[in-house]
């Protein structure tokens, strides 16, 4: 899948695009399991470009099937042949850690829509890499954060076997300040959580904290819901996130899940967004639609003031972070990572569509664990 | 039709072109398209071994591919890291050399074979295939959770491996010395199947009862072959790890084992060539296909439904005779 | 650790057992019949389950959802049956597995280009929901006893099928001797189109019932397709009664597994590296025992000695 | 009387509810052609996948040469000098005759472990093969494909590759199965001159064949011999007219 778009073409369906200054490599997840996360970075990312009425941004785009060799291969098409300014659209840490260290250092910016793998913000770190979402832990850490502030003292906790799993237990542990009922890992993969179900009911838990990202937490929560067991559960936005939530239907209602952005953020950047979302597409967006809009958004403040073959300036306007994001206050921290409000989010009805309102802010201006390691 | 290994120099004679005329083009991803050739290619060739030769369905090569890829990621790893790799009473400095690496990953793919291998060939058939996609299953499912190397994140190499008096991160110098590798590889695996053992291991495939009474065990000639096999497989495995300077659990999954067995049969099963020439096959498919739609795994399958239903001999088999001698 | 909590998850790798003998009854039957592996088995799978949640979606109904499930995949069963398998009975094993590796590409791609790649909304009937208190005060999910109660009948249906009426006389005759079945006058290819439609339909059948309590998307068939292999290499292919003892293995090592070895580390480790390694080894259990198994013997519990 | 070659002594093997074979003893002497007949079901297969390996009995003995071969492999049995026919060809059918009769010599040279080197380079190798093509008339063939050979010629490449491996003692499992006459005699003649190579345990069905060739004839009727001797008290048993011969009186 590969589709080369100028951003005038996309805006206003012209042909002949003119002559293109700056390009960009996105490799991201259209096809498979995955392909909704990716979609919804492309729609965000392109629709800022779009309304930004350049017509020197050519945007390429292809499918990394969410294999990392696929999307190694690709990286190297797009550095080798293509030879891009900026890339950009990675959905999964794994993929992540597979192009960005390599990409990087052949001189390539790279800005992570999603992912946030702990190397890269420690030891890992490198100036042309910045991430507009969030670092891996941050909303595991917001989830900890709301437990204490609800008054939760005994919470069970479960993620799949995995890195990303394993941070998550770790990023929550580090905020919240209770006892633990339980602790699990499950299978990656895994469908059905019986099991891990009857053991929060047996454990005597006040409050469950799980990271279950993508059909994992679809089966969990709907499992979850018909078990009967009452317990408050508490999440990561990734399970309740406007593409999969209407597969989870009145099993997630409720359900607070933390983020660092909504639908109801109240500032007009974000209005403005979620109502040409909705128009350009005809879904609401959802949080990795946000991550995409806002990382063009960085990328068109950034090119306002330098070119990307000015690397050195063009570094500094990316640092500065001059852009108007959907979430409001917006800033790096040292090693490239946003410093960021985490709010607490409720899953509601809005007629037939689920969705989310805030609640109430997790942690405000939220950086993450790893900056003191990282020596850019 | 045209005699078998004609069409085999062809090949290799084409490859070669391809990656040279890239570079003449200037156009390094063209080379680095044709190094993913080589390597699934020798991947393929190793699976061939087994499967065309000894008769042996495994749906598990995922496993030796793993293997020689986690061979190398973990040498590297250490080497980058600049941590002693500790093994009980041994300890090891990980290491960046190619040829060390190389070995390694045959010798410990080739281990892993043997062990499989005398569980496994205790069984026949569809059990066979099973049971070598449950070994595979099991590899995957440690490596995922095998936090020490990454898990499912898998492990990031940041400058290719060394070969000595060659700069392999230039396209063109690391698709040499894969292509070498094929090669030498392709030049061995044709002289096995003429050898004496590969009589036999033919033999065996399709006359066991015969095999036995003239005094010659086909357990033990499928044995060889397997860790023949999965060696060859795992020395891919270390390649393919360096090409994408990547190693992940995905190199253990069992989608990776049906891929090997298409580009075996897509090529010309049992055929010297024959793996090559799917590989060369399922890239160049995935390329173009995968740009004109988002959907191009539906006409992978249809290709692969029609080869197996029409043209049993795979593409080898429709152009080329089969050789003797 | 409660008496509760180890009834409950016997109960619970008792439901996981009937739902994947449900994928591996129909696995069975078409290898035991026909001799032929399906991997496209999942596909079926995955079709009953889009199938389902489309039509409970447009109508509410959960039985309608259930019939739509097992009458698409018997459909793209039998389709599939006229147009591709039929051809392979003769193959070896591996065109088999090739071409029906094939068929997973065609249907998972094709299903994401109807469906688009959003998993799709299906829920446990509104009758069937919460839970229900057993004798022993045990809290239980209603629907999962369901799914138990229509695993068992499923087993037994078949049982009763295979054993008694005519076709299933049929169906035992051709696994014996395809040749005499022809002489006696029997449309085999009409016997083999009906078999895999048979097989389709329990595989759809799983999906829905599954479906409700798991997320219906796109490669959902094919971890279950894997576990119903494990499943009938443990029980000797061919075997319906391997099959079914197979599945309880299968689904009681797993969920037991997952409870017991991270508990059984922390006896000499520390718990979270015991949780981890539990886990770990825990993932690997049903192919460790699928390879013993097969170590022990060599065609299964219940297949035929060669 | 000298020491039979191969021996068995009270074989004994059940499936089930079924014998195969009760109680059998058979031996077979230097320089003889001995036959088993018997009707269909009478658990001739059985008695020779005991005798060649492949299938242990549940009592007795099978003695190879003076040795206890009763829990060898087939393989092992091979190499101790048992060369067998089989009643379905059984033969390389990809692979050119030469190729097939070569796997013989493989096994008779002891080492199939060498990778580099062509078989079909090996002059000791193929010297052996070609011997053994030229005494059952099929050097001509030698490059064939074996699944381009009449059902007549690849009974002949059995024996053959039988040959290469120098047997001590043949067990040729219906080596006339589907030949018509004039190969049935050519095979019958080939057979004759063969017993000054090694004493050969036939198994046949083709009753000119056995009567042609057989010093001595052991009858097996559901899974017990009920006579062994030469051909004229076999002829004249009452015993084997009324159980086999069909002569019911």
């Amino acid at each position: 899948m590969k589709t080369l778009l100028s951003a005038a073409a996309a805006a206003a369906l012209l042909a002949a695009p003119a002559m293109a200054e700056v390009k960009v490599g996105m490799i991201t997840t259209l096809s498979g399991g995955g392909a909704g996360l990716g979609l919804d970075v492309r729609d965000g990312f392109l629709l800022a470009i779009a309304q930004s009425g350049r017509d020197d941004i050519e945007v390429v785009i292809e499918d990394d099937q969410q294999k990392p060799d696929i999307a190694v291969q690709i990286a190297d098409e797009m550095i080798q042949s293509e030879r891009v300014d900026v890339m950009t659209g990675i959905i999964w840490s794994n993929l992540a850690m597979a192009v960005v260290p390599a990409a990087v250092n052949q001189g390539v910016f790279y800005l992570s829509p999603n992912a946030g793998p702990s190397q890269l913000a420690g030891p890992g770190c490198h100036e042309n890499y910045f991430n507009v979402a969030w670092q891996n832990d941050n909303l595991h850490e917001a989830a900890g954060a709301w437990a204490n502030e609800t008054g939760y003292t005994n919470s069970f906790i479960l993620a799949p076997n995995y890195p990303a799993g394993q941070d998550a237990l770790t990023g929550y542990k580090r905020f919240y300040e209770g006892e633990l009922a339980g602790e699990l890992y499950t299978q990656l993969g895994q469908t059905d959580y019986a099991a891990e179900i009857a053991q929060i009911r047996a454990s005597g838990a006040d409050s469950v904290f799980f990271f279950l990202p993508g059909g994992m937490g679809i089966s969990f929560l709907k499992q979850y819901a018909d078990s009967g067991v009452e317990i408050p559960v508490i999440g990561p936005a990734f399970s309740f996130d406007q593409g999969i939530l209407q597969a989870v239907g009145d099993a997630a209602l409720g359900v607070v899940n933390t983020s660092q952005w909504s639908k109801d953020i109240d500032n007009p950047t974000n209005a403005a967004f979620v109502e040409s979302f909705e128009a350009e597409y005809g879904r609401l967006p959802s949080l990795y639609a946000s991550q995409g809009f806002d990382t063009a958004n960085l990328l068109l403040s950034a090119l306002e003031v330098a070119e990307p073959s000015d690397a050195d300036a063009f570094r500094e306007a990316l640092r500065a972070a001059e852009f108007d994001s959907t979430r409001g206050d917006f800033a790096f921290g040292p090693n490239h990572h946003p410093i960021q409000d985490i709010y607490a989010r409720e899953v509601i009805r809005e007629g037939d569509v689920f969705t989310n309102r805030i609640v109430g802010v997790a942690l405000e201006d939220h950086a993450d664990a790893y900056a003191d390691e990282c020596s850019m | 039709m045209i005699p078998e290994r004609w069409l085999t120099f062809a090949v290799l004679v084409g490859l070669l072109a391809v990656a040279l005329g890239a570079l003449v083009m200037d156009r390094p991803f063209t080379i680095t398209l044709a190094t993913r050739a080589t390597i699934l290619a020798l991947a393929a060739v190793g699976l061939n071994i087994a499967l065309g030769q000894g008769g042996l369905v495994s749906f598990g090569h995922a496993a030796f591919f793993g293997i020689g890829g986690y061979a190398m990621g973990i040498l590297a790893h250490h080497a980058q890291t600049f941590t002693p790799l500790e093994l009980g009473p041994l300890t090891i400095t990980g290491t960046k050399s190619m040829p060390v690496i190389w070995l390694t990953a045959v010798v410990a793919s080739a281990l892993a074979a043997l062990l499989i291998g005398l569980l496994a060939l205790r069984t026949s058939g569809v059990y066979f295939i099973m049971i070598t996609l449950a070994f595979g299953q099991m590899f995957f499912y440690f490596a995922i959770s095998w936090s020490a190397y990454g898990g499912e994140d898998g492990l990031s190499i940041y400058v290719r491996n060394d070969f000595p008096g060659l700069n392999t991160l230039d396209p063109i110098q690391f698709f040499g010395l894969c292509f070498t590798l094929l090669c030498l590889v392709l030049l061995f695996a044709g002289r096995l199947m003429r050898s004496p053992f590969g009589l036999a291991l033919n033999a065996a495939r399709q006359a066991p009862e015969r095999v036995e009474t003239v005094g010659l065990d086909p357990m033990r000639l499928r044995l060889l072959a397997f860790v023949l096999s999965g060696a060859v497989t795992g020395l891919a495995g270390a390649l393919f790890a360096d090409l994408n300077r990547f190693v992940s659990p995905a190199m253990f999954s069992w989608q990776l084992s049906g891929e090997l067995i298409v580009l075996v049969i897509l090529g010309g099963v049992a055929r010297l060539i024959g793996p090559v020439v799917g590989a060369i096959a399922f890239v160049t498919l995935e390329h173009v296909l995968g740009d004109v739609t988002e959907f191009w795994l539906i006409w992978l399958g249809v290709a692969l439904l029609l080869v197996v239903l029409f043209a049993r001999g795979g593409i080898v088999g429709l152009v080329a005779r089969r050789g003797h001698g | 650790m409660s008496a509760i909590l180890i009834i409950e998850q016997v109960l619970n790798g008792l439901q996981f057992g009937v739902m994947l003998f449900l994928m591996a009854a129909g696995l069975t039957l078409i290898f035991g019949v026909m001799g032929l592996i399906n991997l496209a088995h999942g596909s079926l799978y995955m079709i009953g389950a889009f199938a389902a949640a489309a039509v409970a979606g447009a109508t509410g109904s959960f039985l309608l959802a259930l019939a739509a499930a097992m009458a698409a995949a018997a459909a793209a069963g039998a389709l599939v049956e006229l147009t591709v398998i039929r051809r392979l009975y003769a193959a070896d094993h591996l065109d088999q597995v090739l071409a029906t590796f094939a068929l997973i590409l065609i249907f998972s791609e094709g299903t994401r280009w109807i469906f688009g790649s959003f998993p799709l909304y299906l829920d446990v009937p509104a009758a069937l929901s919460g839970p229900v208190t057993l004798p022993g005060g045990i809290d239980y999910p209603r629907y999962r006893l369901a799914l138990i109660g229509a695993g068992l009948a499923v087993a037994v249906g078949l049982w009763a099928l295979t054993q008694h009426t005519r076709i299933g006389i049929r169906i035992r005759a051709g696994e014996n001797d395809r040749e005499m079945i022809a002489a006696l006058g029997v449309d085999i290819g009409r016997l083999y189109t009906l078999v895999f439609a048979l097989g389709a339909a329990l595989a759809g059948l799983a999906g829905a019932l599954v479906g409700a309590i798991q997320s219906v998307q796109v490669g959902m068939g094919e971890p279950v397709l894997i576990l119903a292999f494990v499943v009938i290499v443990i029980g000797g292919i061919g075997s319906i009664k391997g099959a079914f003892i197979g599945a309880l293995l299968v689904g009681l090592t797993d969920t037991l597994g997952g409870i017991f070895l991270p508990e059984f580390f922390k006896l000499f480790m520390e718990p979270g590296a015991a949780t981890q390694t539990g886990a770990s080894l825990a993932s690997m259990a049903i192919y460790i025992l699928m390879g013993l198994v097969l170590i022990w013997r060599p065609t299964g519990l219940f297949g035929a000695r060669a | 009387m000298a020491e039979p070659l191969l021996a068995t002594r009270g074989l004994t093997k059940s499936f089930g509810a079924v014998t195969a074979s009760e109680d059998v003893s058979i031996d077979l002497r230097p320089g003889e052609i001995h036959a088993v007949i018997g009707p269909n079901g009478a658990g001739k297969s059985t008695l020779i996948r005991q005798i060649c390996g492949g299938l242990t009995p549940d009592r007795g003995t099978v003695t190879l040469l003076g040795r206890d071969v009763t829990r060898m492999g087939t393989v092992d049995r091979a190499r101790a000098g048992l060369g067998r026919t089989f009643q379905i060809s059984s033969l390389a059918m990809e692979d050119s005759v030469l190729e097939n009769a070569v796997l013989g010599a493989l096994g008779a040279g002891g080492t199939p472990w060498r990778f580099w080197r062509p078989a079909l380079a090996s002059a000791d190798l193929c010297a052996r093969a070609e011997e053994a093509l030229e005494k059952v008339g099929l050097a001509d063939h030698r490059h064939t494909r074996c699944g381009d050979l009449s059902h007549g010629q690849r009974r002949q490449l059995e024996v053959a590759v039988a040959l290469t491996l120098r047997p001590k003692v043949f067990v040729m499992d219906e080596p006339m199965a589907g030949l018509g006459a004039e190969g049935s005699a050519r095979m019958t003649r080939f057979l004759d001159g063969l017993r000054a190579e090694a004493p050969i345990l036939l198994v046949e069905h083709d009753m000119d064949a056995v009567f042609a060739l057989a010093d001595r004839i052991s009858v097996l009727v559901y899974g017990r011999i009920i006579a062994t001797g030469p051909q004229e008290e076999i002829r004249a048993s009452r015993a084997v007219r009324e159980a086999y011969l069909g002569e019911a009186s």
